[in-house]
Parts: C-alpha cells; structure tokens; sequence
C-alpha cells in the first residue's frame, strides 16, 4: 500500500509505523471489520437511495469512502467504552455496535427509530451501545467527550471515551477548550479527527494555519499521531495504542485519520470547491477496497468469501428497510412527550 | 422609501435570496469598506445560495470564508466594524449564533453605550432561521427574541423579498449592530423589488391587509400564512387585518396600537416557542396601551409548541402555526368577542 | 416539603450564599456523583464565597476548578450528566454564560427530546446575575428570559435563603437542566433555613403576602423591594398581595391567575430588560387567561431600563426599578381602576 | 539582570537575547518609558487609594507589577496603531496615551470621563488615542484585535493592533480561533500575552496543560516568544520585532510576557492561592526599579533626575484626581443615551 503523506510531521511525533509485517487482527475480528466497513457501505448507499426516492427527508451526511475509521477506532471498543460522533455518524453509530434496522426506523421518522422520530440523521444516537450520539453542532461533541471521560474517571471506571470530530470542527473554541482540559485532567479519551480535506467547502489549507489537525497536540502536550485514516490496520494500531494508554490512566491522544469524503458535503454540494480528478484519485484509495485486497493477500479470505459478506451485508439493510418502512410512525399528539424526562 | 413603485413597466420578480444578494451587490459595489464574512459563502455560494458569485466579483478580501469559528468571527467582524470596515456576517444557520451571543451581545450591543458613545459598531449579521426542512432540533430554532431583549441591538425579520432587500440596504446603512432574521423557506419565494437601491426603515411595521375585525400580528413565514387564514376568514365574512411586525427591536408600537384600537381584537402568531417570544411583548405592549380598553376580547398568541423542533415532518408541522390554526383561533375570537 | 417549620426551637438564619453552600455540602455528601466545577471555585472558594471550603472537604475531584473556559466546562458538565455524574456548573457571572448558550440550549437542553427520551442530562448551573454592585455592563446582566425560552430547561430564581437552598436541592435531584439565578444582592442577606436537606418544589410560586386591592408578581431582587412597597402601600390604605415567581420556567400559571382574579389588578416587577423580560409573558399568559376578563385596570410592568447597566451608580440605580418606582406603579394602578 | 526563565522553550522558538550590550533607546525615549511606568505605577497606587477611600466604586484590577508589558509594547506604536485591552487595563490606556484625568473623571463616574461615567475601569477606553477597550470577558478582545487588523489590512494601511490579554485568557475558545484566522490571513496584529502566573487564583500550572502560553504558538504556524515580562528593554525588543513584522506584512507573532501581579486580582482577593515568598521574590524583580538601575548605570539619568521624575509624575496624578472630583456626573436624565448611535 501506498501512502501519501508525504508532509513532514511535528517533529515531537512520529506516524505510525505502515502496516505491521505481523498481522495484528485475530481471523474472526478481520472478518467483522470487514463486515462492519460493508455494512456502513451499503447503509449509506441505501440511506442515499431512500433519500433520493423520498421516503427520507431533511438532509443527510455520508461517510462513504471514511469507513475505516469509524471501524478501525470501534473495534477495539467495549461496550461500556463510550463514543461521540457527528454530523457524519452513521459510520460511527453502526461501527459501536446499533442496529440498522432501528437507525432506518430512525431516517423513516418512526417511532420504533432510535430517536423515536425526534432525531434524524443529525441526532442518530444508541446510548445503550455506547453512542452519546451524532450532533448538528460542529465541534459540540467535543467538550462532551471530555466530560464522559471525567465521569468515567471518577466513577473509578477503566472504560473509555472515543471522541470523532472533523478536519473543520478542530478550527472551533470547543476543541481548545476541550483538549486543553483533557490533557490538564488526563482524562481517557481519544480525540479522533477524520480529516477529510475539507470542511464543507472549505479545504483545511483555508481554514487552518497549520498543515495538519496533529500538529495542534503539542498545544497540550497531548500525542498528536497522523495515519492514512483509508488503511484499517493503521487506525486500529494507532488506535489500539491510545486506547490503552488512555484505559491504563495516561491521558488523551490526537489522532489525525488522513481519509477524504467521497460524496458531496451534504445532498446539497455542487463539489465547486475540488476537482473531479481529487475525488477519483481518492476512489482509488477506497478503504474497504484496501482491505480486502490485504485480507485476500494474508490468505484470511477468498474473494467468494468476501463477495458471500457483501452479499449478506446486503440483505442486512435490505431487511432494515422493509422494518423501518413498515414500522409505526410517532403520534403527533404525543410532540411534547421527552421534552423533559420525569422524575 | 418603504413602497417605492414603479408605475409603468411590468413589476420585476425576484426571489427573497436573490434580493437579499442584490442589495449585497449594490453595497459592495458603492462602498468598498463593505465586506462579508461567513462559512462557505464563497465558491459554494452560501449553504442557501445566497452569495452565489460575489466572491468571484469581489474577490476573496470581500467575500471571506471564515473557518468554522462563530465566536471568533463575530469578534473579528466587531474588531473591523470598530476599526472602518462594514462588516456583514453570516450565520450558516442561526442556531449557531449559540456560539457567539458572547460577542453579539456584551460586545457588539454594548460598545458604544459602555464607551459613552464615542465607538461605533456598524455591523450586520444575517441569520437564516426556522423551521420547516426537516433539519431537527438544533438547525430550526427561531432565536430572534433573545436578540429583542438587548438594548443595543436592532433586530428584523424580512417576510417579503422587498422588505429582504430593503431592510438588509438599511441594516448595512446603521451604524449600529443589526440582526437580519431569514426565514429559510423564504428563499425561494419570489414579489416585486425595485432593482434601484432602496431602504425600508427598520421599526417600521406594514399592514399587509386592512381590516377591521381582528388584527392578526404575524413575524416571518407566519405573514403568509396570516394572509391566507385572512382570505379564507374573507370567506367567512371576517374582515380581518394583517400586520407584518417586521422589526423585532424596536417594536413599531403606534401602528399596532392604532390597529388594535380599531380593530378590538388582537392574535399575534409567530414561529418561535410561545413561552417568552415576541407574541408575549406585543401582548404586554398592548395591555399596558391606551388600546387596552378597547380590546373585546382577550389577547391571544399562536406560538411554537414547547418543545425543540422533531425530525419526523408530521411533527414537525405540528410544532409551529398552520393556516388552520390561524384560522381557528381568528375565528375564536371574533366570535368570543361579537 | 415547600414549608418545613420547626416549631420549637429558635428559627435558624443564614445568609442566601451560606444555605447554598448548605445545600451543596448536603448534596455532595449523601451523592458522591454529585460535584461541582466551575472558575476559582476551589481554593478561592468562589468569586462570591459560595463554596468556601469545599474543596478542602471534598478534594479536588469533586470540586474542579475549570481553566477559564465556559464553553468547554460546560460541555465537560453536560457530558458528565449523561455518562452518570450530577454536575453543578457554577458561571462566576451569569454574563459569561453568553460564551456557553450552545451547549446550554443546543446540547443540554435538547438532547433528552433529541433522543426520544433514551438519555438525560441531570445538570445544575448556577448562575450568580443582577446589578446593583458597580460592575458595569458585561458583569450586571440578567438574561434568564432567554432561558425561559428555551423548552428542555427548567429556571428557578429564589429570593430568600430558604428558597436558595431548597430550590438548589430540588434542582439537583431533577434529571433535566436546571438553571439557577442567584441576585449578587442577595447573597449576603438573612432569612430561616432548616438545617435538614429539603426541596422547594420547582415551578410553584409563592405568595409572600396576601392582599386584595393589586397583585404584584416580582422576581429575584424584586421580591424584597416589592414587599417593602407594600408595606408602605399599606400605610396608604392598600391591600397588595405579593407573589414571588420564584420559577421561571415552568411558569405557575394557576397560582398567578387566582390571585389576579382576585385582586382585579397586575403589577410585575423584574430587573431584567423590560422588553421581552418575563414579566412580558406574564402579561400575556393572564391577558390570554380567565382572569382576563377579571381586569380592573390595564396590566403593568416595571422592568429595567432600555440600555446597558451603566457603571456610575445613579445611573444604575436608575436602570432597575426601586421601591419608590413600585409604589408609584402600584398606585397609580390602584386609583385608575377604583 | 538574572532571568527566571529556566524552563525549555518550545524548540522551534527561542526566547529573545537578553538587555542587548548596545543599549536600544534613545535618551528621550528613555526617559519617556521610565516616565510611562512611574505613571502607571503612580496611577494604579492612587486608583487604590481612592478606592478605599470609597470615591471610586465598583471593582478594579490592578496592573502593579505589570508596567514593562503596557509600555515597552506601545512605546513602538504609533497613534493610528490600535491596542484592545483587558480587565487589567489601565496601564495599557496610558501607555497607549490616554489623559489620566479622563480616565479618573471616568472611575469617578462622571460625564467627564472617557466614558462619559457608563463604563468605569473595566471598560476604560480612548479610541482616539487607539484603545479599542479594555474588556470586561475574558478573552473577549482577542478576536476583536484580529477583526480590526483585518479591516486595516483591506484598507490598505501599514498600522497594526497588539492585542493585550493574560494566560488566563489564553485558555478561552476565542483565543484559538483568533490565532487561527490571524495566522491564516497574516493579519497585522501582535498577541502579547500577559502571563502574570494565575488567572485569578488558578496558576497556569492548574489551567493550562503546556508550561508556557507561547508553546500554544506552534500550533498556529505564529512565532512564539517568551521574554522576561519585567525587563522593559526585553520586551521592546521583541516588541519592535513582532510590530516590524505585522507592519512589514509577515502576519502575526505570540509574544508572552512572565511577569507578576503584585495586588490581589481585584479588591475582594484574599490571596490563598499564593504565598508571601512568592509574592515578596516579584517584589524584588520590580520593573520600575530594573529600569531605573539600567539608566542609572548606563549614565542615563542620575537618581536625582529619576526623583524628579517620580515627583512630576505624582503631582499629574494628584491633579488628575483633583480634575476628576470637580467634573460633574453625568445626569440620570440621559441614562439611555448612547445606547444607539444616531444615523
Ligand atoms: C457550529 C456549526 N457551524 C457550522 C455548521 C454547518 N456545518 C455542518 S458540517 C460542516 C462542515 C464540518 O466540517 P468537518 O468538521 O471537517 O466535518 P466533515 O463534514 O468534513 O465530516 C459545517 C460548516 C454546523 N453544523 N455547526
Ligand atoms: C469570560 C470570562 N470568564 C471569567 C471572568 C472572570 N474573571 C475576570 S478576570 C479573570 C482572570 C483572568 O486571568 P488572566 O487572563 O490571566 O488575566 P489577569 O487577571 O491575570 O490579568 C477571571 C476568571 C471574566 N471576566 N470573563
Ligand atoms: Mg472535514
Ligand atoms: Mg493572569
């Protein structure tokens, strides 16, 4: 595998290593990552089909082509282990462990959705595995993450916080204030930026001053580790390692997955802002691509196997659909109910 | 200036967007202190399309993306206000003003009264609000009393593509901080605006409709739907008037007392949530006015539900006023009263 | 549990900000997830002494101070409510909570509604607010209409040491943000709190003095001045009955409406801007009541002035109602309907 | 002079050489800089006795201690240059050229004041001389320092803006994304950080997770400089550096000031945080009198001279003083004066 980060790091941190001669993943987990990252695939091509047939309404963020993140980062997870996410979580939300079928229900405005039809897909959230939840707010879950991570340390607890934010959302206050308050405290979580090259319209070359979201760690004395975020071995070491030092009491770490948003900002982007060459040189780069080639090379999987998976996957959300199409809508008599929960 | 007809030619349409970027056009092409500022308003034209090409016209010094940075951009857009330049910001959604009340509002409101009057902060701010997309709770609020409240500010809410272009022209003519209010389903809706610049006073409210058995006062998007609630209330033999508030800071509080005086009886409807919003000080304006002992019947606010905005669009329809509810609560009241 | 009087012994007094510290000492020590976080709440003790020695009761885990950083602390707070910690934030100045709104309304307030009711977020703030000690406009504000805005949150403001501690406490045990206003003022003066923890329910006003010719609803401050208003008043021959809102949202509705149907005549009184305070949804909640047609005289409302607190001290005082303005209101009010 | 500086510097910053062996001023300048501190010094001292006095009400912050950072950086500015300051901020309203009787007429509440009596210390302001304002928030100035370097870059102009503000501040969201957008847009301003050791009563040790304010530098490609806060001569140095540099169009520099804030933080501090050591071992590193010994040595002034100075500048402030007790207050009639300006 190629990799193409050529821009020399903050001289204090390294990258990590390419892709270990030993293979890091147990023969079961390869094949679940592999799953997972179908799975968020197919999802979001059926989230995008749902939505251009009409049957979803609002707006709608896909992470196709940032799998392995979302993937790579999770996997390593415990259940009890927390997240924040995004805008951009649907990958996030399935990787912790939700169910697509209630996540449907959820982008179908059903009451048997995860929200109960009061979130969408800008709120999608599975508490129960984990998810504190998508947010509509750039940058929101940030400060939140840090504080999962305070309760969790004074509840005594070794379980961790894993906090996904994008390339533009580290140009908000909420990420200073945050990650400076996660180093002073040495709280356990992981600051993982998906930086997709741009935030919106905007490219991080015009939007930060410094070349890479990493290079804001040593502001806070904080691990700041830059990976090909396309290349799932690579966020599952960098992972693995801050996940550890951040269960074992050391404090947060900065992770920069270098990846890139293969469909429009939103369903509203006319992609005035990069080239159709940029995004087919990153088609090129397609994560789940990568990694089944690396799982038919090491011999874990044959292409049969891999195109038996695809098909399962498939018939997965295919089923979420015809659930969420057929479930329930909420009662609109009941639009104040949650607004406050009862004592 | 307010109506300023043009009585031969064929009334020219444009769009609420495209006549909030006219009068952007024109104050960018008379004076070049005037800028703007903003989260992808330049190439991408604006999350609502509402810069379109100006960063092609004017260039990247005019036309500035900002990075995702509310607070901070508020603060440089109030640093340059102080400092000669004509700053107009926008808000990519006014939800995210959340951010930068901080700078809005210890700041920007209050600079030239904490410096006696010897500063000035000639800043504009544009925010696109409401709900009615399907975009949930933190991407359709109506914040626009919280701005009210300030003294300092001046805070308006254009229903008409005339009043877009009007009341942006004389928000980047005040020399004090001006909250511009855009409903997003306006956008698209299209009336006639004169192409020659004009301003439409800011405190100023419009009769939209003259009656004499109910005034309804009506912010924002609810304008329209007042309008249709007074035709079918036509139907029904109520005449009713409509007031189009305009301008949250200040209140145009003798057009609404002479309304009511007139008419007796008062229902205000607005978008944003009942408890606290703009409905609550026209009530209060008007129960304190001398029109308070005419009135025949009691006052009476059609708000948003208490609750944030849900997804679900069934929901989300049921969380603000419909033409029925307008109609319901009309009627309501001019028969409590008769 | 509202009134908890001990029949025997001596009535206890402390001051407003020791039963505060009361109630969080309690708190913290039947609740190990109960902790605070906040500026210069530890050793300090806090800008205005309410925490004292807490931190070196509790240590610093439960009682962090935060680097100056609201947005972010008041995140790191709403994250501690939902992963099973019960936060309370202390603001130094209820202004610098304008650098917070979005977690605040955005996050804090709606996340339960967001998820349909499968998360929660048991948050406290306390938010110390009011003029009146020459700090001048970015350090005077009272804001807490914005947040009676706001559906999700629930805002309290006490008027007495009884009231700050119980309403404190019941703020605590409540799983959804709550938001306490504390006057500046008040924290120094006196009144009888039980030693054993109790809870001042939250949304029910309370009348601190019954009366039949005018009701005057007061908030905060106002309630001290309202009743040495009608003491005086009383003298004059006039019966007035105080109610001291105590709850902002929710709003009592019923006891507001009983006692204005009683006594035929409203006077409402609050520190915070008269425009689009709370006493404009006061107003409007009678006005839309059954008490409405009870009226004897047009509903009024004292509020603070239309500017800035200014820092020179008659011209603060001039900013917010007196007790002098309150009796002249109330008078006035009297006479025109009798 | 000895240097506390002893902890490493970010690696990529070096601190600025100490009192250059060419002595940088010329005779007038100097004298006008000695006479620039004893004029704040002598202004602060006789705010605080006023204030106990209890004609100047309110609350105050004093700058005792902190004088070199106020005058060395504005000893460079010129007129049409800009300053936004802080809470902390007469001394640099002074040093920025404002009338000391102005602003006593100010503290006193009176119509005579800068503020025409609305403002008071905290918002002390003379935007004719180039004070944008001292700030009641935290922080607050930062972007606002930025977004009027902003607007003098579009006009074309070669004046800057030093941006004043404390370590306290630099943990606020608005100072990350001030630099950012400097950085990013080579705005002419400089950033001079007064890090005074706490922020009220919580050291930067406890607030902030890097040692130093200007390891924050790095993170937004801006030269970082630590100086010795307390050398007058220091701090004009790599002010003339940093104020070239923006005026030249090089964008932005961070520079951090260590010195010390000898009172309380305001009237109501009671100092628990600190100790008497502490405060007495600043003490002795008094600006004032470090400079005064530079001059003496270098046969600048005699002690005679710097006495005479001292009385001169005693008797403008007692007559500020007396000016600011005659003025009359402003009338209560005009107490919504001011809030709009008139079109
Ligand atoms: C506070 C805030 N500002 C602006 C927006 C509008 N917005 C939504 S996503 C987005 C871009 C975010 O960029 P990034 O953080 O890089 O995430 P990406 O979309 O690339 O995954 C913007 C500007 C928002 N939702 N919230
Ligand atoms: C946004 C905000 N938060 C808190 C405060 C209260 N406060 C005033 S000064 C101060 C300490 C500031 O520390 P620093 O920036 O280091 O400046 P210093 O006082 O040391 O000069 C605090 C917490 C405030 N005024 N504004
Ligand atoms: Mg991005
Ligand atoms: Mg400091």
């Amino acid at each position: 595998m190629d990799t193409p980060l050529t821009k020399p790091l903050h001289p204090e941190f390294k990258t990590q290593p390419l892709l270990a001669a030993v293979f890091p993943l147990a023969e079961s987990d390869a094949r679940a990552a592999l799953r997972q990252m179908m799975l968020i695939r197919r999802f979001e091509e059926a989230a995008e089909e749902c939505y251009m047939r009409g049957s979803i309404h609002g707006t709608m963020h896909l992470s196709i082509g940032q799998e392995a993140s979302a993937v790579g980062l999770c996997l390593e997870l415990r259940r009890s282990d927390l997240i924040t996410s995004t805008h951009r979580g649907h990958g996030h939300c399935i990787a912790k462990g939700a169910d697509p079928r209630l996540m449907f229900a959820e982008f179908f405005g059903k009451d048997a959705g995860y929200c109960r039809g009061r979130g969408g897909s800008m709120h999608i959230a599975d508490v129960e595995s984990g998810n504190l939840g998508a947010n509509g707010i750039v940058g929101g879950g940030i400060p939140i993450a840090a504080g999962a991570a305070l309760a969790i340390k004074q509840q005594r607890r070794d379980d961790v916080v894993v906090c996904f934010f994008g390339d533009g959302a580290s140009n908000e206050g909420a990420f200073h204030e945050a990650l400076n308050m996660a180093a002073l405290w040495h709280l356990p979580v992981i600051f993982v930026c998906e930086n997709n090259k741009y935030g919106m319209s905007v490219s991080t070359e015009r939007s930060m001053s410094v070349p890479h979201v990493a290079d804001r760690a040593p502001a806070y004395a904080m691990p700041g580790v830059r990976i090909d975020g396309n290349d799932l071995l690579a966020v599952l070491q960098a992972g693995r390692a801050a996940i550890d030092r951040a269960r074992g009491g050391g404090g947060p770490t900065l992770i920069e997955c270098e990846t890139y948003r293969i469909r429009g900002h939103s369903r509203s982007d006319r992609n005035r802002y990069r080239t159709k060459d940029e995004i087919d040189a990153w088609k090129a780069r397609d994560p789940i691509a990568a990694f089944e080639s690396v799982l038919r090379d090491a011999g874990l999987m044959s292409a049969a196997d891999i195109e038996a998976l695809r098909a399962e996957v498939a018939a997965e959300i295919a089923a979420a659909i015809d659930f969420a199409a057929a479930a329930a809508p909420p009662d609109a008599a009941d639009l104040t109910e949650h607004v406050y929960i009862a004592a | 200036m307010d109506t300023m007809i043009e009585p031969t030619a064929a009334l020219r349409e444009l769009s609420y967007a495209d006549a909030i970027y006219e009068a952007l056009f024109q104050a960018m092409t008379e004076d070049e202190r005037v800028f703007l500022l903003g989260e992808d308003i330049g190439v991408y034209g604006g999350a609502f399309q509402v810069t379109r090409d100006l960063f092609h016209l004017f260039g990247g010094e005019r036309v500035i993306d900002t990075p995702i940075a509310e607070l901070g951009a508020a603060g440089v857009a109030v640093g340059a206000a102080l400092a000669g330049g004509r700053p107009i910001l926008e808000f990519q959604f006014s939800d995210f003003a959340t951010l930068a009340m901080e700078q809005i509002v210890n700041q920007a409101a209050k600079i030239s009264y904490m410096l006696g009057g010897r500063a000035a902060v000639p800043l504009v701010m544009r925010l696109p609000a409401g709900s009615g997309t399907g975009a949930a709770a933190q991407h359709s609020q109506s914040l626009e009393a919280w701005f009210g409240h300030i003294p300092g500010l001046k805070v308006v809410q254009p229903s008409t593509p005339h009043d877009a272009k009007g009341l942006l022209r004389a928000a980047i003519d005040d020399p004090n901080p001006v909250l511009i209010f855009e409903h997003k389903l306006l956008y698209k809706t299209k009336g006639h605006v004169p192409e020659a610049p004009y301003r439409v006073a800011i405190g100023k409210a419009a009769i939209r409709r003259a009656g004499r058995d109910l005034t309804i006062v009506a912010t924002g998007v609810m304008v329209g739907r007042a309008l249709e609630a007074a035709a079918s209330l036509d139907a029904a033999g109520h005449d009713v008037e409509v007031i189009d508030l305009r301008s949250i800071r200040p209140i145009d509080r003798e057009t609404l007392v002479a309304s009511v005086s007139k008419t007796t009886r008062l229902l205000i409807v607005h978008e944003a949530v009942k408890t606290l919003g703009i409905g609550a000080e026209i009530s209060a304006m008007i129960a304190e006015s001398e029109a308070f002992d005419r009135l025949d019947a009691p006052i009476r606010r059609l708000g948003g539900a208490e609750c944030p905005i849900p997804y679900n669009p069934v929901l989300e329809r049921a969380a603000v006023p419909q033409v029925d509810d307008i109609i319901r609560a009309a009627t309501d009241l001019i028969e409590r009263g008769a």
